[in-house]
């Protein structure tokens, strides 16, 4: 079975040729657990980010809307990863073979009793399917406050089950991208800039909050309910990303490999210290004031723009690659609200943005790369994505309807589709 | 001088403030309140218990007008604040007596 | 019986009180509002889009008084709770007609 | 028209509130607010600093009615509110001059 | 000393005559690390449970009630560290010998330099005393809002160094149960239940919460203060579940351990997953509305279910026991409020109706059991529990005390026994 | 290069000897491996601990400060990553040979193709970054509600990148304090008490907040917005300490080593049960009610106090010592506000007062290290901080000023500096 390894070994050259030894000399059984237990840490730090989305999300709204991103976070997280195990798996990694996708056979995870290879199957199962989830999470921030909670839960099953799987095949998978010579190690892309295709077309079909942009082109601000569950959810983001990256280095039971994961903790924090300190900078230069929230969509810039190439940048490039990302989220921000693109927590610069930039850079510090490679992988993942997603979105919208009534938003979804509130005893609108 | 004090729904909120800034009304102060009226509360679930659910949120604006300005203030407030469905809202008038600024200790009418 | 209505800034809240307690005023109600008025709100910046804030922060206190003090409240108000610039709030008088002690049923004067 | 303003213990509300509707009332205001009166606050400590609470939660339950039913509607009231301990509350009474539905345009009366 | 080990001993079969050699193969120093370890980020998990506990309460409690809900939680959970040190853990596991208890030595943990067997002493004790604190985190859920600090906290002293550890003697201890051969993996029963019992007792003579319930037998519900609280307690306890259950096998340090604690993360997963999603779908049928609350309570009760056996089971077993927990707690909610018990945050659905049924059902996927066995074990203990559990609150209520008086009540514990609010700038009845 | 590891071979006597030899057993490689998995553990718990502060500082401080307190916390987390690459580590590691300081060089960590030391040197420079961390998160806590922003990071550029690193050059870094015997495992006195100094400058240059303080030295409480937000960044930080502590053995790859690890979780815990139970009882006993906001201050101050030691105390010397530092805080807190020092958090109680406690505390349970020696190392670190952090604390305070204006602190600085609210759909003042 071809996985995520096979990436490694096209795109890091040099070290995996003494990726093997190094596991001798430990031990085979040894390098064996490591690598699985390093599967599990980084697995269970990315579940973890499944609770920074929702924290994010919660704080992002507003009052009105909170209960509702509260369920879709837990629901989004819990079909994920039922439908990766359904489908998903096997139609990522199972006989790619450098094409287009895997087989249909539902029902992931070979009998755990073959276990022969570097790790267990079940904790690579874990590891990938968290990452699936995540690409999920990032869909439900964008079009908070006025989606339908049932399309939303649809959508999630299609991009888990189906879409997501098929571009991870291309390059995880070891299908067509990665034969091409695509690099991305940890999925700015396939994670990442996936997700926020798909919230971008949503974004467009649903279109924007009732009362969010006026007619003159100015935009009414809707403050998010609670910057502390904001800053809460992106500190967890922060630290589940060390399971992201680092776990994606997939091994850990050699001298290499564990100091690989550590530069690449290293790297993955200085890129998200480099995304909050521009985005501070920046916003404070721009609008004369700090903003909180532009310093929290920096740090995720950062990470999402490290995630392509964590391990070969030096710690410097790691910083200005990150602080990049910072740069592109607080000057896309308002730009989508330009185009009216009513992106409720930032997701799509923070994700689809600074996982372009971060895709496209990888050549800088990683030889084995070009930037037309890349440039191939962004856009036919891209289009792929975006076309399907879309697709999805409209079939939708003209059939059950993705979209609240707008009496249903005024009063706030948690109201109207749930019948609850997020905070009721306190008084307000 | 009267008070004029208006329950209205929560997102009404801007378009009544605005129809009022209009009128030149400098003034106004603004309560989260919840209601209980016409616009009987539906009947929700939460773990599997069903409850009525009695007050509404609303919002309550309260203004002090000079009397010439009460008739527009009252129609400007139904306009804006009319969605034609239960639950709108009510505009009550009352006598003021007196008014006082109290950065300057103005009064009255010097005071809105 | 009079109703005293002032609108003052939310920090000046502690020191009106005092005021109002050292007259021998007993009883009083406070709610949290929102007040638009002269002092504009400023603009904002938020995740790069300009807007203002029109309804600041403020504390509304209700008081029921006998007649003989009303003047002695409303100075004690205006005193404590001046700072001098825009936004320190209104205060507004209206007649009382009745008071009742829910308690013990006392009625009017008593009831206070 | 007369408003009645009553003062209650929050936990009081939904007692009164029953009560006013067995009369036949059709509408309230509720408005959280926190109340200074004879019920002094007590003393508390935290983090090792003693201080004096001093405001305490209330309710308040502001209802337009007619004349005729100003009566039935404050015993009501006292009698539903009513614990016998300090701190019950006040029920305030004055007059409105007029109403408006802001649904229909009705007035007075009619807009009850 | 007999462990846990003895019942993976007597409920895994055929693994466990291979557990030993891996560990050869890996070296034996190094197995032992691996060991350790897996107790070491077992036990943090575990022990970052009592914050999700401490969430999930406090969003679930009235705001009136929140600063009270924390401060139970953190004293409970350092009483539960102290008493299990003093007493708990040798009474648990020191000389129990097929019998009902172990020693009434005082301080446990014997001299660390004797680590000599196959994981250090200390890595254990850390282990065994969050599983202990779990067990007390469950019975403040129930009883929140209106019982005392004191005897809350004093009940917690007796659960902790002494119901808990003689129940848990009998299997986890190699007591009469073990030897019957009762299987509990990771203590849907012996953590879930017994503290499930305890709350139920609790509920039983403390009585409902003022104002619950109308004399027309209809409820009134009384929603909890803050829903991204109680999703943020909830996405906590999935997380620490990993460690959970994961740290069960306790062993890592063997090809085989490996293997079997990354299937036990899958199916825990799988478990919540389908908890969440059958919840979500249950109460959508009907209450025509998917119920945030139903669904959190759906995802623990999924994690309960696969907690007495999340090895053997199939991914999709998993699913369907986990499902079926979901199931349980939507049914049973409504009709705990039938019967009067007035269980504020759904833990006795969660802990002890779902770790019954994940008790009941370990044969259909462990060959080594059979249900007589398993009813056994739950019975003895459940009898035991409640009981013991019983007098200990009727001795309180008839000395002590165990409830506020209605005045406290009504305005909250906050202020009449903390003398606090939790929020204090926000006005609010 | 020196590193901590020298401090333990200092400090811990007999276990050192054996040090290097199960190394060996366990293969050099795989020792390699789980030691730096050692680092990355604790390292990423520790980071975690960035969003405890965060939690715990957004909870303690008033509604109006919130979201700057967010602002801050994420903002010192970045910049300290980033001070202490491009200054901090070499000035801390790099030649310090017994002396004052290492090399002004910038940019640390060496090329990590020389990975050929006990660990990844990357993984190692992680680890370390977050400590220093730690102390800039303390400093934010004091200062909460009137202090700029922008001074208050220029102080942790300067903390971060000159004063940490070269106290902490001293003893970690091998030099003079190390060479004199003393002895601070994990950071009583070089992390936390080294925050606290350069908060209590802070404090006293900074002031107390407007009208905390009456004529008639009186108080007035200025009750923290969120108990549960306080209670969740305790938690948090309660299970990042354990990466604090634990990663503090430096070294995971023997039987000896693990076992280590295992002692300090179990005294950590402990320590820190005991800082709650003592804090429960005294406020209890004092005031006649249980104060949560002490509870939570216990918990850390028996964190910090068993920080210096916390391997070879006895379980019930660790419960003592933690429950000493939790008796420290309930009486220090009221004591800082006779001397009119307004710590918002607590914070100089705890890291301060309870670090010198823990420090001074070694010598009853390590035989190697003298009271004397103990108290010279806690008086030369802080007269260093102190001075240091005053002269900076002063020179910006007559240059740029360091704190808003009094209209701005009464209308909040969220509002003022950052033009936001942190919750802004509840109403309030
Ligand atoms: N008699 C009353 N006194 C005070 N407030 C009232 C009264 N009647 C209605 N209200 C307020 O007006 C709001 C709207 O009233 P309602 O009867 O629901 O609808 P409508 O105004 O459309 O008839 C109520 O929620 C309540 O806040
Ligand atoms: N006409 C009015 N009716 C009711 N409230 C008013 C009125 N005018 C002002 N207020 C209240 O008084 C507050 C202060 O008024 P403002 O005009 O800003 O400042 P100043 O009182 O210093 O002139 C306002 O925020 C508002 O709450
Ligand atoms: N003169 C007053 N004006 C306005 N509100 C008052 C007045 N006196 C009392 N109140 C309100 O009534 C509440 C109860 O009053 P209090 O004097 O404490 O008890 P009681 O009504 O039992 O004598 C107070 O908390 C306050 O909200």
């Amino acid at each position: 079975m071809l996985k995520k390894l096979l990436l490694s070994a096209i795109g890091l050259g040099v070290i995996t040729l003494t990726m093997t030894e190094p596991a001798n000399a430990a031990g085979e059984d040894t390098a064996y657990v490591f690598n699985t237990l390093l599967f599990l840490i980084g697995g269970f730090l990315v579940m973890w980010m499944a609770a920074g989305f929702a924290m994010l999300e919660a704080g992002m709204v507003r009052s009105k809307s909170v209960a509702m991103q509260c369920t879709k976070n837990i629901a989004l997280y819990s079909i994920a990863g039922i439908a990766f195990w359904v489908l998903g798996y096997n139609l990522m990694y199972d006989g790619v073979d450098g094409g287009f996708f895997g087989s249909f056979t539902a029902f992931s995870v070979p009998d755990p009793s073959v276990d022969t290879g570097d790790y267990s199957a079940a904790s690579d199962w874990f590891f990938q399917m968290v990452f699936c989830a995540t690409a999920a999470s990032i869909v439900s921030g964008t079009l908070a406050e006025r989606i339908k909670l049932i399309p939303f839960l649809i959508f999630v099953v299609i991009l888990c089950g189906i879409i997501y799987p098929i571009q991870g095949a291309w390059q995880w998978g070891g299908g067509f991208l990665s034969e091409l010579g695509f690099s991305d190690f940890a999925g700015s892309t396939i994670v990442h800039s996936t997700g926020g295709w798909a919230a971008l077309m949503g974004a467009l079909i649903l279109g924007s909050r009732a009362g969010r942009y006026n007619e003159d082109g100015t935009v009414n601000p809707m403050p998010g309910s609670s910057m502390p569950l904001a800053t809460l959810g992106t500190f967890i983001l922060w630290l589940g990303w060390f399971g992201f990256n680092g776990g994606s280095q997939l091994a850990l039971g050699s001298l290499e490999d564990a100091s690989s994961v550590s530069k690449i903790f290293m790297n993955t924090n200085l890129a998200a210290a480099g995304g909050v300190v521009a985005a501070i900078i920046l916003s404070q230069v721009l609008y004369k004031k700090v903003d909180l929230t532009m310093a929290l969509n920096g740090a995720l810039a950062g990470l999402v723009s490290i995630t392509a190439e964590p391990l070969m940048p030096s710690p410097l490039l790691s910083i200005i690659i990150g602080g990049i990302g910072g740069i592109i989220v607080v000057l896309a921000v308002p730009m989508l609200d330009k185009f009216k693109i009513d992106d409720v927590v930032g997701a799509i610069p923070v994700h689809l943005l600074a996982g372009i930039w971060g895709t496209l850079v990888v050549p800088l510090s990683n030889d084995g790369t070009s930037v037309v490679t890349q440039f191939i992988g962004v856009i036919s993942i891209g289009v792929f994505v975006s076309v399907v997603s879309a697709i999805v979105w409209f079939v939708m919208k003209s059939t059950i309807g993705i979209r609240v009534s707008e009496e249903a938003e005024l009063s706030g979804v948690d109201k109207a589709e749930l019948g609850m509130e997020a905070y009721p005893d306190f008084s307000k609108s | 001088m009267k008070l004029i004090t208006a329950i209205i729904k929560p997102f009404k909120l801007d378009d009544v403030r605005k129809a009022l800034v209009d009128l030149g009304i400098e003034g106004m102060t603004v309560t989260e309140v919840k209601g209980f009226g016409r616009q009987k509360g539906h009947t929700e679930v939460y773990r599997g218990a069903e409850y009525e659910v009695n007050l509404i949120p609303k919002i309550q604006i309260d203004l002090v007008v000079k009397d010439d300005l009460l008739d527009s203030a009252t129609s400007a407030i139904v306009e804006a604040g009319k969605t034609d469905k239960v639950g709108d809202g009510k505009i009550f008038v009352s006598d003021v007596q007196g008014a006082i600024r109290i950065r300057t200790g103005e009064k009255d009418a010097e005071a809105l």
